[in-house]
């Protein structure tokens, strides 16, 4: 041939390169998954009362404990099915394709509770949690953010005393889904205030019965309760609940994220992506919002359409990206923000895109297509939920492109 | 002479409606489920008759000053009514019905709007509970008609809860009156401009005073450069919506011949800066602006509502290259 | 009537209102400076070459003088014609309306150099240079600037000692526009580095003809010539040119702010609604990017230009807007920022919007639309000029909105 | 089994790529007055033909890894000739004539750009002055023509000073060989991202190490958060670019029933990303940004030439809606 090649003239082997196709296995269990799908996913909608809902949820979890799909991601000796993130990517795929119901009120204690709990968590904490929340039994919240303590979660003020072998809790969380239903709470707490910011906070388990906790519903500005606050007032929780250990909390806290290694996108996107197809058909039968013909025909409506196609087909490949990511580290880098960061505003702009598009209908949530106003609305909670936008640039920016931090942030 | 800045008579003017509004209308009103749309309180005080001639009861100043007012009204949140009642009472001067006119001014004939639905024969009523009669708006059309001759009322869900929503079917009735309207489109688009750029600074003003106060990483979150600049952009959008919308209003009163291009500017600008400031205010809010307890979302919504009224952008838009 | 109103039942008269008309003497005036534009306005295109533009500068200011219009916003007793702002806003627009060429070599001098000694400089000076300034026998050039010292202007670092009668000047200024074929220059040096970095700054006449000056035109991305750098060597300036006192020269340089009220922005503004309207004819006789028809008869094309007419529109009126406020405040507002921000951010999407038009010219500066491509690359210079949009949004948040300083920059 | 990630040896043999070229072709080149396009030592180090089957005298690898070898092309702004010679190689195999294919690989045939001027009949030459061959690019068609049918050459004054433009007449020959183009058509638009990707992260390098060097009151630029937040958007985009790319790659090489959608894909966000982050460049970098000197400009200038390869954004997303 003639040609030097810089290499020794092969090239690696075809499986060890970048790949986009599934082995027979994988193909073969996404047969399964579907199948199983097709069989048992609920054909009832989902309940929008807190009771009927967890009821619903409860039961679904079991269904699926039952068919061998509790706990995809957790290790087989915490009761999990210990699957590769290929096969959980497979597993969302389907499970978006069959429009199988969110997890709801099971997934903080699927997705943090349980997960902190095999990372960190004791014998007697996993033998007996774990089991309950594969089956569905137990409906875990969340105890991190705090009126004062968003963004910069670390500020956190709810104080906890130790008095013998019990914790003395008093103070509020916010943004707490689920809270009047919930069984048990993940719940953060000061146990130290003379040293740094995210040294001497706690990790415990909060039983959400204990007497001196008060539940107060925020509604959003979709008109939906979904968040709460709530009040600790000397709310006493056994020593025995500390996971990991007392002001040991910040890295207890931190082991959750190393659970996910780049699958959470995957709902997000599957929706997104269905959504956006949605609102291709919408566009190719509604009338143009000025002129004549289909708003699909107004070719600043169609090009929006096709940007956002172009870019949602770029979320499901940074998606890919970031499980490739995960296959390799077992710790979440930085990255992870840039998908969520690019999903959030990517969603916006969709829904954006929706509100000129439904334009009649654009006044009455109970109209043909008046559910785009809420979703419009819920939007926003990808650009200020679990970080804002704004901070996830700066995470971008400082750990991922290595620009100098803040003085005054640290 | 050219001075687009009020003066200090007109700010004084000014600052009592200002004043009126704040104490007697806060926004909060709107999350105390306070439903009255204060169109008598303001009738009382003559807000409404501001630009319609004396022999119709009002006070005979331009459309510059009440566009004035109506910024106040958008900072307000005042109902949609009362963009109604004032648009109605001007179009039945317009007719030749300055017995009507005064019927509006007086409160004895309450005016609601409509808007034409997805289904053809169908129409949203907004703030019409009470109406006798309905500005009907449709894509630069304007017309009256009677509010009996709409029917099959079924009460909404509204995107904007503060303002009540009915859908119904239009009656077989025409208008009130014949043509004319075309002439109270700029006046139209003027108004619903100079509400939105009122809409706009309310929602930058909370948004500026929320980042002054709230503290997030030891300091006030005003400190940070991306919400300074988020600020910085808001307040840049309001300032372009401020001037155009001014500086429309006294082009169509003055009759120039690039009147209506400069309404539909103005119109633009002004929706755009309302809708945009309103996000900016949520995402500056953050988990609080998510919250109904916050009034950023109230903006938002109510620069949503009364976006339906123009037409929609890609229509004033259209409207403004047929010009070009 | 009924009605109780909140004033005293009467409107203002119509001579203190809002106003947007020009009164019969203005009109007048307009008339006079619209006959003698179409009259003197030079025919032949400006010359590219340095030597030969700065020629032509200087004869159409001598022209402008001996037609009694130079130093439009000069006081009389300075030589000018002390015209208010409305009556520069009429000479402003009939100016770009009769296509007159800009100011090129002469604007340092007349909207820098001569204000700042007019409301500083001492008797001598004024004498010497202003009549000169008028009647375009001199050209100036502004030394503010330094590769270390841009957004951050205060921490320059060019240093003068004082010799005798003369400031010895040795360091380096950037961004000097028509340096090379300036007589004189706005020159800021350090005089002493011991206090806060705004202290001890001088502002100093230099002769561009001293020995010890070396010049070096820098190449733009739009590949012409128009700044330099400027070297000093041991540079001796009598220290009777300094205007004011040594050490005051930062006061000194913010009194030409005060010399322009809200005007500068007019020649732009008008430049962009020019081009706009170009843009819109070219959109009318240009095929479509994609798709069949006319550029304009594309929905995405059309309503950006529609957007972009609004927004230029927009721009106009927040000139009135700036000027009405020059009108009562002697000192201009932060609010100038917003003008200019506004201004800088809108150019820019004017000239991307070309891009996206001009299509099949897009490679070609030598094709019948290529000269889109130079306005895009110049563009850049108004979000990075005389502050860059950065620097003009955190004045606006700082100055106009109050929001709190960051710490570290005073 | 799905990775997007390259594997060490993958890694190994880019790096080999990205370090020659950092060595041997600089993006300072462009500013020293460089203008040999370095097609001589890619082909005789085997780079061009790194997708090519065997028997045409490549490497036989897949679109993916070509497509990384693309990305260093844009990093190092290497001449647009690369990127008609590994097409035109291409499309020679397509039409079966493998000789010719070699030819190219071989250096024998060199190879140059053509794209239509928007007077009929006229097309501009990019990095063609010893071109045999032209890759006639036009929304979307692919064809090579010999170069002796392009007649009346002009030199022009081109918006990227560093790659040569000629204008010319386009004479009566026909394409060589028949059909076939299209097959090619995913490769073409998936390279071209590639390419854009890489003039994307070499822009955003370039800005992210300015920002660190950069001092203005008293610290780094990169330390303010409107700095980090337009790096950190420009590196979004080409997070987005980079996958979207690679997936592209992979599914037109595994022939996924959407790959041209995905391949559309890849080029809108990648010449966004491209486009966007060279512009973003410039204004970090401030007065330096806008000089000659700096190589921001570079790369704003290279991505919208590459741009005029794809047809535009209106015709992409046209396209990409076709197939909605």
């Amino acid at each position: 041939m003639g040609h030097k090649f810089p290499w020794d003239g092969r090239l690696p082997e075809k499986e060890v390169r970048v790949d986009l196709s599934f082995t027979q296995e994988q193909l073969m269990f996404r047969d399964e998954v579907r199948s199983w799908l097709a069989d048992y996913t609920p054909r009832e909608k989902r309940p929008s009362d807190g009771a009927a809902a967890r009821a619903f949820d409860s039961a679904w979890q079991l269904t699926q404990y039952e068919g061998g799909w509790a706990g995809l991601a957790w290790p087989e000796e915490a009761g999990g099915r210990g699957l590769s993130l290929i096969h959980q990517l497979i597993w969302h795929e389907e499970y978006g394709r069959a429009g199988a119901p969110p997890p709801g009120f099971m997934f903080i204690a699927l997705n943090h509770g349980g997960p902190t709990l095999i990372a960190k968590g004791n014998a007697a904490q996993k033998a007996f949690h774990l089991p309950r929340i594969l089956r569905g039994e137990s409906v875990w919240c969340q105890g991190f953010s705090e009126p004062g303590a968003g963004s910069d979660l670390a500020s956190l003020k709810t104080r906890a005393v130790i008095e013998g072998d019990e914790l003395v809790v008093t103070g509020q969380k916010i943004w707490t889904s689920y809270a009047a239903h919930a069984d048990y709470q993940e719940l953060l707490v000061r146990t130290d205030a003379s040293g740094p910011k995210q040294a001497g906070i706690t990790w415990v388990i909060c039983d959400m019965r204990s007497p001196g906790i008060t539940v107060r519903p925020i509604r959003t500005i979709n008109n939906d309760y979904h968040f709460n606050e709530v009040f600790y007032d000397s709310v006493r929780i056994p020593l025995a609940n500390v996971v990991g250990e007392v002001n040991d909390g910040w890295a207890v806290a931190q082991a959750t994220l190393a659970f996910e290694r780049g699958t959470a996108m995957i709902p997000h996107q599957m929706a997104l992506s269905r959504e956006l197809d949605e609102l291709t058909a919408l566009a190719k039968s509604i009338p143009a919002p000025s002129g004549s013909g289909t708003a699909w025909e107004r070719d600043d409506i169609r090009t929006r359409i096709a940007t956002a196609r172009a870019e949602v087909y770029a979320l499901k490949a940074m998606t890919y990206g970031a499980i490739s990511r995960g296959q390799r580290d077992n710790v979440p880098g930085a990255e992870g923000a840039i998908v969520a960061l690019y999903h959030g505003e990517l969603a916006q702009r969709v829904q954006r895109l929706a509100l000129d598009i439904i334009d009649d209908d654009l006044l009455d949530r109970d109209s043909a297509r008046g559910e785009w106003i809420g979703r419009y609305l819920d939007a926003f909670k990808y650009t200020i939920g679990g970080g804002t936008s704004q901070v996830r640039r700066n995470i971008i920016a400082e750990r991922v492109l290595g620009l100098p931090r803040e003085k005054a942030l640290n | 002479m050219v001075d687009l800045l009020p003066s200090d008579e007109q700010n004084a003017i000014q600052q009592e409606l200002v004043n009126f509004l704040s104490l007697e209308m806060p926004v909060d009103r709107l999350h105390q489920g306070d439903v009255t749309d204060g169109i008598d309180a303001l009738i009382e005080l003559g807000w409404l008759g501001l630009a319609l001639p004396e022999q119709a009861g009002g006070a005979g100043a331009g459309l510059a000053d009440e566009a004035q007012a109506f910024r106040a009204f958008g900072e307000a949140l005042v109902s949609p009514a009362a963009f109604a009642t004032v648009l109605a009472a001007h179009l039945s001067v317009g007719l030749g019905d300055e017995g009507r006119a005064r019927a509006i001014l007086e409160g004895d004939a309450r005016v609601g709007l409509a808007v034409p639905a997805a289904k053809a024969g169908e129409c949203y009523l907004i703030a019409a509970q009470q109406a006798d009669l309905l500005l009907m708006v449709d894509k630069g059309c304007l017309a009256l008609i009677p509010a009996p001759d709409v029917v099959d009322r079924v009460a909404c869900d509204p995107l904007d809860g503060t303002v009540d929503l009915q859908r119904a079917v239009l009656g077989s009735g025409g208008p009130v009156g014949e043509g004319l309207a075309e002439a109270e489109y700029d006046r139209f688009l003027v108004l619903l401009a100079a509400y939105q750029l009122g809409v706009a600074e309310a929602a930058l003003r909370t948004a500026v005073e929320y980042s002054k106060l709230r503290e997030q990483f030891g300091r006030p979150i005003g400190a940070f450069q991306s919400i300074k600049h988020l600020c910085a952009d808001a307040r840049m959008r309001t300032e372009a919506a401020q001037f155009q919308t001014i500086y429309a209003g006294l082009a169509s009163q003055d009759g120039h011949e690039d009147a209506r291009a400069q309404a539909l500017s103005a119109l633009i600008v002004a929706e755009e800066a309302a809708i945009l400031n309103a996000e900016a205010a949520i995402q500056i809010h953050g988990g609080m602006g998510f919250t109904d307890e916050c009034t950023a979302h109230l903006f938002l919504k109510r620069a949503r509502l009364m976006s339906r009224l123009g037409g929609g952008r890609a229509c004033l838009l259209d409207k403004l290259a047929a010009l070009s």
